[in-house]
């Protein structure tokens, strides 16, 4: 703010010439990038015969950071080790980085920056469902292609997403039959911070709850997102004294929410608890010690026993520090960039239409998780793990289902 | 003519005028790609907000925390006919229930709530966007002003009610689309507003709505009701001890500046393609008082500058440097206020005029601040140097 | 009581009876009685928190009673708002000069013309011929008829106050209340300033808070002294200067 | 008839949490009360002070855990000191350079201090990075009282009602019986007239702030044991925190006490019958209608002016 700032006349020209020149610098890289595409790209995307551009969209700032920066990690571990091992059809890949800052138009904002400036051959991003949606449009519209990692609630299929993350049924049903039956769980308590994912979980829940394992569900309820006070909720847990209670709260409530149940004296010896949205990463904040002996459903955990997860977590570690811990999304986020790479070279171009076309069908035989396959419906067959938490933040292992297919849009679930 | 003259404010607003609209309407439609121009056209929405606090802040004293949630009305008001034209039988024939919007479907919601029903009519729904968060801030402004509520607590007012908003919007997810808001909107009318084309002519709707509403809002200033706001600012109990009902001056800015607010969401809704309760809060309420404390909060189209500035700031380095935006904007935040109370405009006008040579005039050195710090405004100085040459009879 | 004769024979313009307020209990006025004449220069004094200013606060609605009543013109004030009883004819002006700093001369006087004063009123006002000529003859009265562009902030002390007086004027009240019109004012303001009120209490009725003797002698028709928020004596001022209850509270000392 | 006793334990303990809910928000307002009540100033940034003593606890919950492990039982005691004194420290500073420039313009305090949080919640992410963090509280304070078989009291819940006990009754003190207290006091009611008698109004008011501050970096100390701490935690309060002091009445110590009873109450009892969302938006909007209706607050004192 000093005299050179002397006012919109003078400051908006300065602006506009600096908007121009970069614009034309970015106009002039495109256009020397479209001469030398090949028959890889046809479509005029960002594309060498040494360099291959893609983007990545989450929010490194603003609320969401907390959660988004394990995946922009895992991503670009990922990237770093497809370069070192040569790249995608002999190109290296170059990532241009964009931050949704935790605002969903502005998630749709540099998704449309990303496929219509910078021509990007894919995007990995996004985190919450709420920026999904907002970006879903855009990827549709511009004919973009999106990696997004995060377990998510379904009810959704584009040509233009691939979903790394489990949807709903997935993470939900192999986990309450098996709480039902090694627990004999008949009555069951569902909690979760208020929007969409825990909502239609919840939903997926009871139906399957009331109709499939003919149980009981005694109490049902959601807390706005980042509230602190669960006093009431666990009386109410107590007066009701269910069998399990199945929790999806979220963010900076989930730390509140455990820390609470504890003081409250509710711990595992006292209470079954199974989670949908406890990861290692959410773990860091609500201690270990805090959940101890409560379960959560995930397709991933860090302490998962085979050779690829051994590599994964050495190689995250070596390039993130030891303390880092990899939650299921991270791996997801991770799985982005190998299956886009598998379904390019299957295709032999970079192209959306024929990426997409090559998509199903893709197996990664060296996922951290273990093995996972692209269904016609763009999300991913896998398997569904129950975990123990133990003190130290990690999860124990206790059940292990078979690969189970995706199903978006349930039957009967709806 | 010369009443037209006077309005706009003179020569020095004329060309001020000028200048903005040939910067919105040639400039940047002439050398940004469809893409940047169509970011601009989102961020001139937040514009109409700043317009309508500089009436009710700077001139009305009244700080409202929350005008995001007009700003909301207004984009759900126009969001809502828009996903009901998304959401016809055929294009929702996968869904269990086709035709209505598809976050219902989701919630199990196998009819159209009566809510949604009248959004079906464009006309009710433009009638909407007005009256209803006209309405809102009618009854808000009328408990509280009656009642001569401190700005201190009509602001925290405003902020629990934006809190209240959107907390409602959110849990009412079948009725609402909850946190994800109200997304996919394709067609206006039958009109595919996602085209290119399509915004070009929505940026130059926009851009001329907004321009309505300041000279709207320079209309008010240079009325009677103008000086009366100013005298308000200055003397409330002299101007009630004069005859006048202080409170319904200041609940009619009020609503006129919900009624700004709300044309802005509606024309983002428009726009952006959707709407969602991120808009509604705390945060982007307060922010949109940033753009008016940058711009000046005395100065309309100093608003508009504001806006412009601090989200094309917000864009820039939140994609170059996303580490230091928070400092920057809470960095920009306490200096304007401590040191700029007139922001953009202030500075122009102690600083600009001098610099732009050959102006004749002397400077404004025979008006006192407006308020204690705050250096005066070009709205401030061109009245002064008007009035006189026409009060003579 | 040697009060002049012929204004008792007209229905007063304000009657106030039985007026009382408390404040958490304080009683700062006390069952209050007071008559005001048409046509009527009438002169409140008291010691220091008498009730002075309080009356005046309730007479024009800035405070509210806790009982008694008080009629203007028959119409009830203690139920009306502030606004409707400037509308019925009561000006009022405060102890410390109050006017629109950041307006001009001009403005300040505009302000005050009763018309445009609805929010659309006041939107559509127009300045016409009459608020011109209006404005003008007002200015003049009150000696500022040549700083009309002035910014008001930039006034003396007591051409500030000229100003608000000017601008209770342009109002043409039936009923004017000035606090402490003359406060700072200089020895030739003070005399320009009993000549303007002598001038303009024709045809209204004045009611003047003040503690310069001087100038209280030279305005007053009558003389009402407050103390402890009761009418301590009521007369001409000689009448009051040598009643020995108030030499007692006020004068004496 | 089991289910009725059983009843009558549930009742008690959401009576006990309706208790530990109004604590919370009368340790969260009293910081406030002071500040907005005594000075009127608006402190937006008051949620970040909370932070402040929460990330205080934390460094030193992890100093203790790696250098002294024996001190872990005591440590909280220390940390609350500490939180208070960095919390104060930092008010100090930020009234000295920001707000005592502003006092004249409150409307301004208000958006200069949303500026600052803005900040320091960006600093605290550059420092602390952009996970929540957990503070280790002492195992004696986790777990639960058993009263009967089947009232179970949350012993952070007692521990916060004491502290808050015995907070609020040093604030009474200090305000009340102490000369510091009615220099305060003085200045509220006539800051000109104080400086004439020669109270040094100045430092009345940073001290005053600074107090302020400190009383908030405690309550977030506090509450490391009942949630987590992260760069925005202290905005999550701030909304909540100022419709009690307002709807207390700004200028009463005892409105802020009642009115966070009642505010807590409502909440925490319809919180009961409802999901926490409805429970939410229905305290705060009877909250609003109160306060449309009276807009002064719950008590507001009478002055003569």
């Amino acid at each position: 703010m000093d005299s050179r700032l002397t006012g919109p006349t003078r400051f908006f020209p300065r602006r506009l010439a600096l908007g121009t020149a970069a614009l034309s610098l970015i106009a002039a890289s495109v256009f020397s990038q479209m001469t030398l595409a090949d028959d890889a790209n046809t479509t005029g995307l960002a594309v060498t015969p040494t360099e291959v551009t893609v983007g990545q969209l989450h929010s490194a700032t603003g609320t969401m950071a907390i959660s988004e920066t394990g995946s922009i990690q895992a991503e670009r571990l990922a990237i770093d080790q497809i370069n070192a091992s040569g790249g995608i059809l002999g190109r290296q890949i170059k990532i241009v980085q964009e931050d949704g800052a935790s605002d969903w138009p502005t998630f749709a904002e540099k998704a449309r920056k990303l496929l219509v400036n910078d021509k990007v051959a894919t995007v990995f991003g996004c985190w919450t469902s709420a920026s999904r949606k907002a970006v879903l449009p855009v990827f549709e519209k511009e004919n973009g292609l999106l990696y997004y990692p995060t377990f998510y609630e379904g009810l959704e299929q584009s040509k233009n997403v691939i979903y790394t993350g489990q949807e709903a049924t997935q993470q939900i049903l192999a986990s309450l039959d098996w709480i039902a039956k090694t627990k004999g769980a008949k009555t069951f308590y569902l909690i979760g911070s208020d929007y969409i994912w825990p909502r239609t979980s919840m939903k997926i829940a009871r139906k399957h709850i009331e109709n499939v394992l003919h149980g009981t569900v005694v109490g049902e309820d959601y807390y706005p997102l980042g509230n602190t006070q669960f006093g009431s909720l666990i009386n109410k847990v107590k007066l009701k004294k269910p069998d399990v209670v199945f929790a999806a709260v979220v963010g900076g409530s989930n730390v509140a929410f455990y820390k609470q149940l504890k003081a409250a004296g509710v711990d595992s010896t006292k209470q079954t608890l199974l989670t949908l949205s406890v990861t290692e990463d959410e773990l860091l904040g609500i201690g270990g010690e805090n959940m101890k002996g409560f379960y959560a459903s995930m397709k991933y955990f860090q302490s998962l026993d085979n050779p690829n997860n051994k590599a994964f977590v050495e190689a995250f570690k070596a390039k993130y520090g030891k303390d880092s811990v990899m939650g299921d999304v991270t791996q997801a986020a991770y799985l982005g960039p190998w299956l886009w790479k598998a379904a390019v070279e299957k295709a032999g171009s970079f192209d959306v239409d024929k990426v997409v076309a090559a998509s199903p069908g893709i197996e990664l035989k060296t996922a951290p998780e273990g093995y996972v396959k692209i269904h016609e419906n763009h999300h991913l067959w896998s398997k569904t793990r129950i975990g123990e938490v133990q003190a130290d933040g990690q999860f124990k292992v206790v059940y292990e289902s078979e690969l189970i297919e995706p199903n978006p849009f349930p039957k009967g679930y709806q | 003519m010369n009443a037209l003259n006077k309005m706009l404010g003179g020569r020095q607003g004329v060309v001020g005028l000028l200048i903005l609209a040939t910067l919105i309407l040639v400039v940047f439609p002439l050398t940004l790609d469809a893409f940047r121009l169509n970011m601009v056209g989102k961020y001139l929405t937040y514009a109409f907000v700043a317009v309508g606090l500089v009436l009710c802040w700077g001139y009305g004293g009244i700080l409202s925390l929350g005008q995001g949630v007009f700003f909301g009305l207004g984009g759900y008001c126009m969001a809502m006919f828009l996903k009901l034209e998304a959401s016809d039988p055929e294009s929702t024939k996968i869904q269990s229930t086709p035709g209505i919007p598809d976050f219902m479907d989701w919630n199990q919601i196998t009819e159209l709530p009566w809510l949604w029903v009248p959004f079906h009519s464009f006309t009710f729904t433009v009638m909407a966007v007005i009256v209803l968060p006209v309405l809102l801030a009618l009854i808000i402004g009328v408990a509280l002003f009656r009642r001569r509520v401190g700005d201190v607590y009509f602001s925290i007012v405003t902020q629990a009610i934006a809190l209240i908003l959107t907390v409602l919007i959110i849990g009412q997810q079948g009725l609402t689309g909850g946190i994800n808001g109200i997304t996919d909107l394709k067609t206006l009318l039958g009109w595919d507003i996602r085209s290119d084309s399509a915004r070009l002519l929505l940026y130059f709707i926009n851009a001329g709505l907004l321009f309505g509403c300041i000279l709207f809002g320079k209309f008010i200033l240079n009325s009677k009701l103008g000086r009366l706001l100013m005298a308000m600012r200055d003397k409330e109990e002299r101007v009630r001890f004069s005859g006048y009902d202080v409170a319904a001056f200041k609940v009619f800015v009020y609503c006129v500046a919900a009624c700004f607010s709300a044309i802005g969401g509606a024309m983002f809704a428009l726009q952006v393609g959707f709407m969602s309760p991120s808009f509604v809060g705390i945060v982007p309420s307060i922010e949109m008082v940033i753009f008016a404390a940058v711009g000046g909060r005395m100065s309309l189209l100093g608003a508009v500058y504001g806006s412009l500035l601090v989200n094309y700031g917000k864009t820039y380095f939140s994609e170059s440097f996303p580490e230091l935006w928070l400092y920057l904007m809470g960095g920009l935040f306490i200096a304007v206020v401590m040191y700029f109370p007139n922001g953009l405009a202030g500075l122009w006008e102690s600083h600009g005029r001098k610099w732009l040579s050959g102006v004749t005039r002397k400077p404004a050195t025979v008006i006192a601040s407006p308020a204690p710090g705050i250096t005066p405004t070009p709205a401030l100085a061109d009245k002064k140097a008007a009035s006189p040459l026409e009060i003579q009879p | 009581m040697t009060s002049p004769t012929g204004f008792q024979m007209n229905k007063p313009v304000l009657a106030i009876e039985g007026l009382t307020v408390s404040f958490d209990g304080f009683k700062a006025v006390d069952d209050l009685n007071l008559y005001i004449d048409r046509n009527e220069v009438r002169v409140v004094i008291g010691p220091n928190g008498a009730g002075k200013t309080t009356v005046l606060d309730l007479i024009c609605g800035k405070t509210r009673a806790t009982g008694g009543s008080i009629q203007f013109k028959d119409r009830e004030l203690t139920k009306m708002n502030e606004y409707d009883i400037v509308r019925a004819g009561v000006g009022r002006k405060f102890q410390t000069p109050s006017i629109y700093d950041n307006l001009s001369v001009f403005e300040n006087l505009e302000m005050s013309f009763p018309a445009g004063r609805s929010v659309f009123g006041a939107l559509f006002f127009k300045r016409t011929q009459a608020v011109l000529e209006r404005v003008n003859q007002v200015a003049a009265d009150i000696f500022l008829g040549d700083l009309l562009q002035q910014q008001a902030g930039l006034l003396s002390h007591g051409q500030k106050q000229w100003l608000e007086i000017g601008m209770l004027l342009m109002q043409d009240p039936e009923l004017l209340m000035l606090d402490e019109p003359v406060a700072g004012m200089s020895v030739s303001e003070r005399a320009q300033t009993a000549d303007l009120l002598n001038r303009i209490s024709q045809g209204r009725s004045v009611l003047v808070i003040e503690h310069d003797m001087e100038f209280v002698k030279s305005i007053a028709h009558k003389v009402t002294v407050l103390h402890q928020g009761k009418v301590l004596a009521e007369g001409s001022m000689e009448s009051v200067q040598n009643n020995p209850k108030v030499i007692e509270v006020y004068l004496g000392h | 008839m089991e289910w009725l006793s059983e009843f009558g334990a549930i009742a008690a303990m959401q009576g006990f949490n309706g208790l530990s809910v109004f604590c919370v928000l009368l340790l969260m307002a009293l910081g406030l009360a002071i500040i907005f009540g005594q000075m009127g100033v608006i402190n937006m940034a008051h949620g970040e002070f909370l932070t402040i003593g929460a990330y205080t606890t934390y460094m030193l919950s992890t100093l203790v855990q790696t250098w002294c492990p024996w001190m872990q039982p005591y440590y909280f005691f220390f940390a609350i000191a500490l939180s208070f004194v960095v919390a104060g420290a930092i008010g100090w500073v930020v009234e000295w350079v920001m707000i005592s420039r502003l006092y004249h313009r409150p409307l301004d305090t208000l958006l200069a201090t949303w500026g600052l949080s803005l900040v320091m919640q960006q600093a605290f992410r550059s420092i602390f990075g952009a996970r929540e963090v957990s503070a280790n509280p002492p195992e004696w304070l986790m777990g639960a009282v058993n009263l009967t078989d089947a009232i179970e009291i949350p012993r952070n819940g007692l521990f916060v009602m004491g502290l808050t006990v015995l907070m609020t009754g040093g604030i009474f003190l200090m305000l009340y019986r102490t000369r510091w207290g009615l220099h305060v006091r003085a200045t509220v009611q006539n800051r000109i007239m104080s400086r004439a008698v020669g109270i040094n109004t100045r430092k009345v008011d940073r001290m005053t702030f600074a107090l302020g501050c400190g009383v908030a970096g405690v309550a977030g100390a506090a509450f490391t044991t009942i949630g987590s701490t992260g760069p925005t935690a202290g905005s999550l309060y701030i909304v909540d925190t100022f419709l009690v002091v307002v709807f207390g009445g700004a200028a009463s110590l005892f409105g802020t006490i009642a009115s966070a009873f009642a505010i807590a109450q409502t909440q925490s009892l319809s919180e009961f019958f409802m999901s926490g969302s409805m429970a939410k938006v229905l305290t705060l909007s009877i909250v609003i209608l109160i306060l449309l209706m009276r807009p002064q607050g719950l008590f507001a004192s009478k002055v003569r002016k």
